[in-house]
């Protein structure tokens, strides 16, 4: 539970921490173990919708953020008290994208006007936001965008495709990276849009995944309409504000959405999942000694996954590490959901391919088809990002950095 | 299969595939799969007309066993089932048939073989329990004498297409009236009364597994397949067959799927360049297609030496087993890797694929049951 | 260790790495390979000097345990002595010098601790039996009541440094007439009658280990380490200190190779560019820094648990040890094959590396011993 | 043992076997189960000679060989005869890399007097032939040589340094590529010699391996002399024929140095090794589950080793498979090698990192140190050559491919 360091707050911290305690349990849902953070179904968008509005009106909403556009200027130090007061309720996670990866975007490339707007808009629960990054021809090559956006008069006109991103069916705006010049090399040719999602030609498709599961859309633009002051940096600057984007995304995915709350929630002593004992017990193995090989491994795995992340994640805060760190996370997450996959399934062994009523023994071997994960970028961009950025081993090759983008080999668009 | 295929054997290979990429392509199994359809008895007609289940049956009915490479040949048929993840019941039916074939009745073969060789019937499998340490050790059901005939009592479990099956090819261990310690066959209708089913939920779309109930189900004389109590040695040789099919299927399913993602990083452009470029892909496929080549020839050194009841069998049955089930699984985990996010959604193949790695490497034994027996097979 | 070390702690760090890449780099542990030579003792003594022992020795009897921060801090030392394949008697002194102050009486502390805290006293710490089940369970020595004494029987395996003992730790388990299956715990002098050495070829050239047997080893009560039969709780302390200096030590040993790997690649030059710009190779060293952060995250995370005395810090002994063990010997492993022939050759350090991470990693319990710990200590 | 095929044989053939049967069982030394085959000590050396000397005397060498250089231009069918009943013989090993690569490039690109006596030193047991190809600057780059050849009127003078030669303390000439143009791209500027061992300027040296063993050689060429009859092709077309020797090289590791006898002498069934049952009874581990999960994938590991080399070397024998699938024995013969060291340290755990007098059991622990392999290329070398020439991957760019040499970043040569 909750570290409380209440004995050190000042005065107004105190006070703070006082107001932050009677607002949430007046205003916010419980935090229910085990619930999936961001699930996008309407009542839940809804419940944080109004909890977001609510932490805004009572003034507990962007802490830290600098007074003119809205937040409260204080410190780093208020934020942890919240989130320790906050541990025991439901934080409006659907806005953790916006809040972790688009403010700090916007702030670094927007204008005044922008940055009023997107903070109030998103800190008052009345705008979600998403990221509209990755597209269907590009895999990992992110400057390598086929949508395209044309200027006309005042405003720009997107045709293109997206996919991969979260949240989009129940998002109001998205940032949305599209090329507005395809003669000049790949990453000379972009250009950032501030994307409002519920308007004609924006179609909205959510994807369903192998085990029949949603957790992502794919979006089709057919003349979207962007008027020009939604335009994020200058055209042409398109590159210099994803890769904010994309800095801001590694760091958010490292300290999580809404940063410090899970390390905060989280027991800080390493535990035994009382599942996989369940899963043994029930298969019944817990006498074979084989089986117990595989099962003590499988904690180690566990504990280890916790111990890293939570270890980045406080280096890459402290800045005992740097920010290329946050990919040795995503990497040893990826590791240990493969390793434990192999290692349940091996224990359970036929029990892993059916279903048991009543009981999750099918995730068994379901997690062996499922490993594959793609959020914060493929297995293959972090490898490459740790070696390059954390290693310091030198870049890859890429023979389409120089050329002229209409001249570079690319995949043809999906309809 | 043999590194070099006889001409018969190849034209056997390439009308296989191309009847099961007509009549049985993925198309089929996503559509069983979207409208969670069981057995398709007609396609399964079909595939008996192309001679699959005759391996095992002797000319006098209906096969053509005595001018067949039996096992060899079925064999490269169960590895072109595995390229398109077919969903029929070629395993248990070859089973049943061959086990008739070689340890029943003339009664029994009169009967049952013609309908087995011509798809008319369809068998299941009763082996092992339904618990963790079921595959390839009888234990589920119990057979006790009662008169001259005797009572089955227990439950068979991962039992194949059992929900479609006419006939069921029951392996059961004698209770304490019969012969103590030995195993007995039996041969019957599904539908004997005392028989219930119970369906699980199967990870592979395109396999319907369920769990087999008998209460009390009274056999006569006639239903007792060889000898009571000294089923035992045919039961390891029909295992020795399922365990070729299965891992002759697996080797199909991955080669397959590792060929599409060649082909696909061939074809899908990154950073200006085919993704196939990329030198830490490379070589991930590279040791891919080291450990599927070991899985063909672990498949087919068991394939023959299960056909000509070589000395080293039984072992050869659980290498192939163990090597075409770890490498399977993890080759074609790696493949719909490769794929990047595409290989992640319902509307690409390649989950179908690893949905019968994963399932094959844990039926039949999973690879740990296999390294025990191996110690067991060492005499230790 | 913790990603954020004090500054106290950083100032330990430097000030160990400078003293042993001075006085005891890895071209003394290779004099020592090449010339087959035994304990340096001298050396020894100056790593006494820099306070390595003292940590766990009280104020009053030569030491400044009440000021450090006895397991952090000597956890950072074991991690620089990983840097440098040290070959001196880190582990089996320090577990002595902490048992002696933790359980001794004030006789024995008086005696031994000051000896301990110099370097004058080399101890040797005898643990487990000398089978493959060695490791973390006592068993090998059987203590049988003699009056107000004691007597010893049997043979402890793997001891470090019992060749240049002065002084043996040894952990018995008591004979029928002796409190049941309690444990008991000595402090005797090494060349206690009755004692004798069999040494063992180690792999790690850098380590020196025996099997100690015990024929009727005589001893007075005085030599007994607080009370009999009831060391189980102390020995388990005990363990946890070894495991974390161990983990510790890996955890460096791993670190500089993968260091010094990585700077091969930068340098190494082939087909026109340094091999450290393949992807395939610079892929295989994410994933060694990845379990490597990982082994530093469990090391830490124990190390803590352990100066705390938090309720997980038996699980997190064996989490560090797991991880670090095995990831260690794979890690360099490959990056002894990242170095291509010359890693192959005896003239290359990269070997010792290796040697110490695969000796450590079967070495006070391998990871299979601590998977099966951790089973019990999840209570089944 | 061998498989007796002579009830196939005709008239010609049984004569043929007949007397081989009988030279060998006079001439020939038995062979010894589990001896090194490669083995350069100076009396394995002398009786290998000898051998070779007394099957040349017989007419039994050279078998396939044409007849004007000294062979006796007989069917493959004959050689298989020859094999077969040489199984219990120990064959003279140390000609071996002179017979499967060095005759085959002399024979593509060598002078009519260069066959000539290429072929009767060697096959009359006179000239054990070594390969000096891998440089200690180069590692897998083997275009990329540094040794220079100096025209000096009638003959070239070579300076240098190889590594990696088998068997250089023994031979009396080895094949030698060297550079003879630094101006010009790499590849251009090689010139393959023809190079006496046995002369000044040429210093030998063994290499003291990790673990002890001496099995490679290093040399050091200073103004070594070389008549320009023994250059070996053109000069500047060293690339070409070693493009020959490197392939007849793979196909020379495929077959086995003795093609066909390690087919012959094998049993074709696969069989469980008694060495592990011995370590795993002597450790005491028989009884536990756990080691017998280890023990059994050990069986496992060994048998599919077994059986893909010899199916993949039956394969490239019978065209069934192309020659670049011999890359997929060694990566398996490697992957095998480290699966193996893992699954038994595992099983005698302690007992695997001491040395047990009288017992091998110290090498499961070094087997974990020494699981490198370098003969045949390394693991890189293979990997590459799987995916690119074997499964068609595109070839790995390489940026020195066509810049004058001497603007290439190489590495120092080692003093």
């Amino acid at each position: 539970m909750a570290q409380d360091t209440s004995v050190r707050d000042d005065e107004a911290q105190r006070a703070f921490r006082l107001k932050a305690r009677a607002v949430l349990a007046e205003q916010l849902p419980p935090r229910v173990p085990g619930q999936t953070e961001m699930v996008w179904d309407d009542e839940t968008v809804a419940t944080d919708r109004r909890s977001q509005r609510a932490l805004w009106d009572a003034g507990l909403a962007a802490i830290t953020l600098p007074r003119e556009y809205g937040g409260l200027g204080l410190s780093q130090r208020h934020a942890d008290i919240f989130y320790e007061e906050a541990t025991a309720y439901r934080l409006p996670w659907q806005f953790g994208i916006g809040f972790n990866v688009v403010i700090p975007t916007v702030l670094a490339h927007g204008t005044e006007e922008q940055k009023q707007w997107v903070v109030r808009g998103m800190y008052s629960g009345e705008h979600i936001w998403c990221q509209l990054l990755s597209e269907p021809s590009g895999g990992s090559d992110l400057a390598g965008v086929l949508t395209r956006a044309e200027q006309h008069g005042d405003e720009w006109r997107l045709t293109g495709s997206k996919v991969w991103t979260t949240g989009a069916t129940h998002a109001d705006y998205g940032i949305c990276l599209a090329r507005t010049d395809p003669a000049v090399p790949k990453h000379a040719g972009l250009t950032m849009f501030l994307v409002n999602l519920r308007q004609p030609g924006m179609d909205i498709n959510p994807i369903t995944l192998l085990n029949g599961t949603v957790e992502f859309c794919q979006e089709f633009l057919d003349d979207v309409v962007v008027p020009d002051k939604h335009r994020l940096g200058p055209v042409g600057g398109g590159w210099t504000v994803a890769s904010t984007q994309l800095q801001a995304e590694r760091s958010g995915m490292s300290r999580g959405w809404h940063e410090g709350v899970a390390l905060a929630v989280e027991s800080p002593e390493i535990t035994l999942s009382s599942h996989y004992v369940t899963l043994a017990r029930e298969a019944g193995v817990l006498d074979d000694p084989a089986a117990r090989q595989l099962l003590g491994e499988a904690f180690v795995v566990d504990a280890v996954q916790k111990i890293t992340v939570k270890r980045v994640s406080q280096g890459v805060r402290n800045k005992a590490l740097p920010p290329s760190a946050s990919a040795l996370s995503s990497l040893m997450t990826s590791r240990c959901n493969i390793r434990r996959s192999a290692l349940l399934s091996a224990m359970v062994g036929p029990l892993g391919v059916i279903d048991t009523p009543g009981h999750e023994e099918r995730s068994v071997g379901m997690a062996r088809v499922a490993t594959h994960r793609i959020g914060g970028g493929t297995l293959e961009t972090q490898l490459n990002s740790i070696s390059e950025r954390h290693l310091g081993l030198p870049r890859e090759a890429d023979p389409s950095r120089d050329v002229p983008f209409n001249q570079v080999r690319t995949n043809k668009p999906r309809p | 299969m043999d590194i070099d295929l006889t001409d018969d054997q190849r034209m056997l290979q390439d009308t296989t595939r191309r009847f099961l990429e007509d009549r049985s392509p993925v198309t089929a199994l996503r559509k069983i799969a979207d409208n969670k359809l069981g057995l398709d008895r007609a396609i399964w007609r079909e595939c008996a007309e192309q001679g699959w289940v005759a391996l095992f049956v002797p000319e006098a009915f209906g096969g053509f066993s005595e001018s067949a490479q039996g096992v060899l040949d079925a064999a490269i048929i169960a590895e072109e089932t595995g390229r398109v993840v077919f969903s029929g019941p070629l395993l248990p039916t070859c089973v049943a048939a061959f086990a008739i074939a070689q340890a029943g009745s003339d009664a029994q073969r009169e009967a049952l073989l013609p309908g087995l060789a011509a798809g008319e019937t369809v068998a299941a499998w009763c082996l092992s329990g339904p618990g963790v340490r079921a595959g390839i050790e009888p234990g589920g059901v119990i057979a006790t004498r009662d008169g001259d005939g005797f009572v089955l009592n227990g439950t068979a479990g991962f039992v194949q297409d059992a929900a479609d099956a006419d006939l069921l090819l029951v392996t059961a261990v004698d209770g304490a009236n019969n012969n103590g310690a030995g195993v007995s066959q039996f041969v019957i209708p599904a539908g004997t009364a005392g028989i219930t089913l119970a369906p699980r939920n199967a990870l592979d779309l395109g396999r319907r597994l369920a769990d087999v109930r008998f209460d009390g189900v009274r056999l006569g004389a006639d239903a007792l397949l060889g000898t009571a109590g000294e089923a035992a040695a045919m039961v390891e040789r029909q295992l020795q067959l399922a365990l070729v099919l299965q891992s002759a299927e697996t080797v199909g399913v991955t080669d397959r799927a590792l060929e599409f993602t060649l082909d696909y990083m061939k074809q899908r452009m990154a950073f200006g360049r085919p993704i196939g470029s990329f030198q830490a892909l490379k070589h991930r496929v590279a040791d891919h297609a080291t450990q599927l080549e070991g899985a063909k020839a672990a498949v087919a050194h068991a394939a023959r030496a299960v056909h000509e009841g070589a000395a080293d069998a039984a072992i050869a049955v659980s290498v192939a087993k163990s090597q075409s089930g770890r490498w399977g699984t993890e080759i074609i985990r790696d493949c719909l890797q490769l794929h990047g996010g595409i290989g992640m959604t319902w509307e690409h193949d390649i989950h179908f694929y690893l949905r019968r790695a994963v399932s094959n490497e844990a039926l039949w034994g999973a690879p740990p049951v296999h390294h025990e027996r191996l110690c067991r097979l060492a005499g230790l």
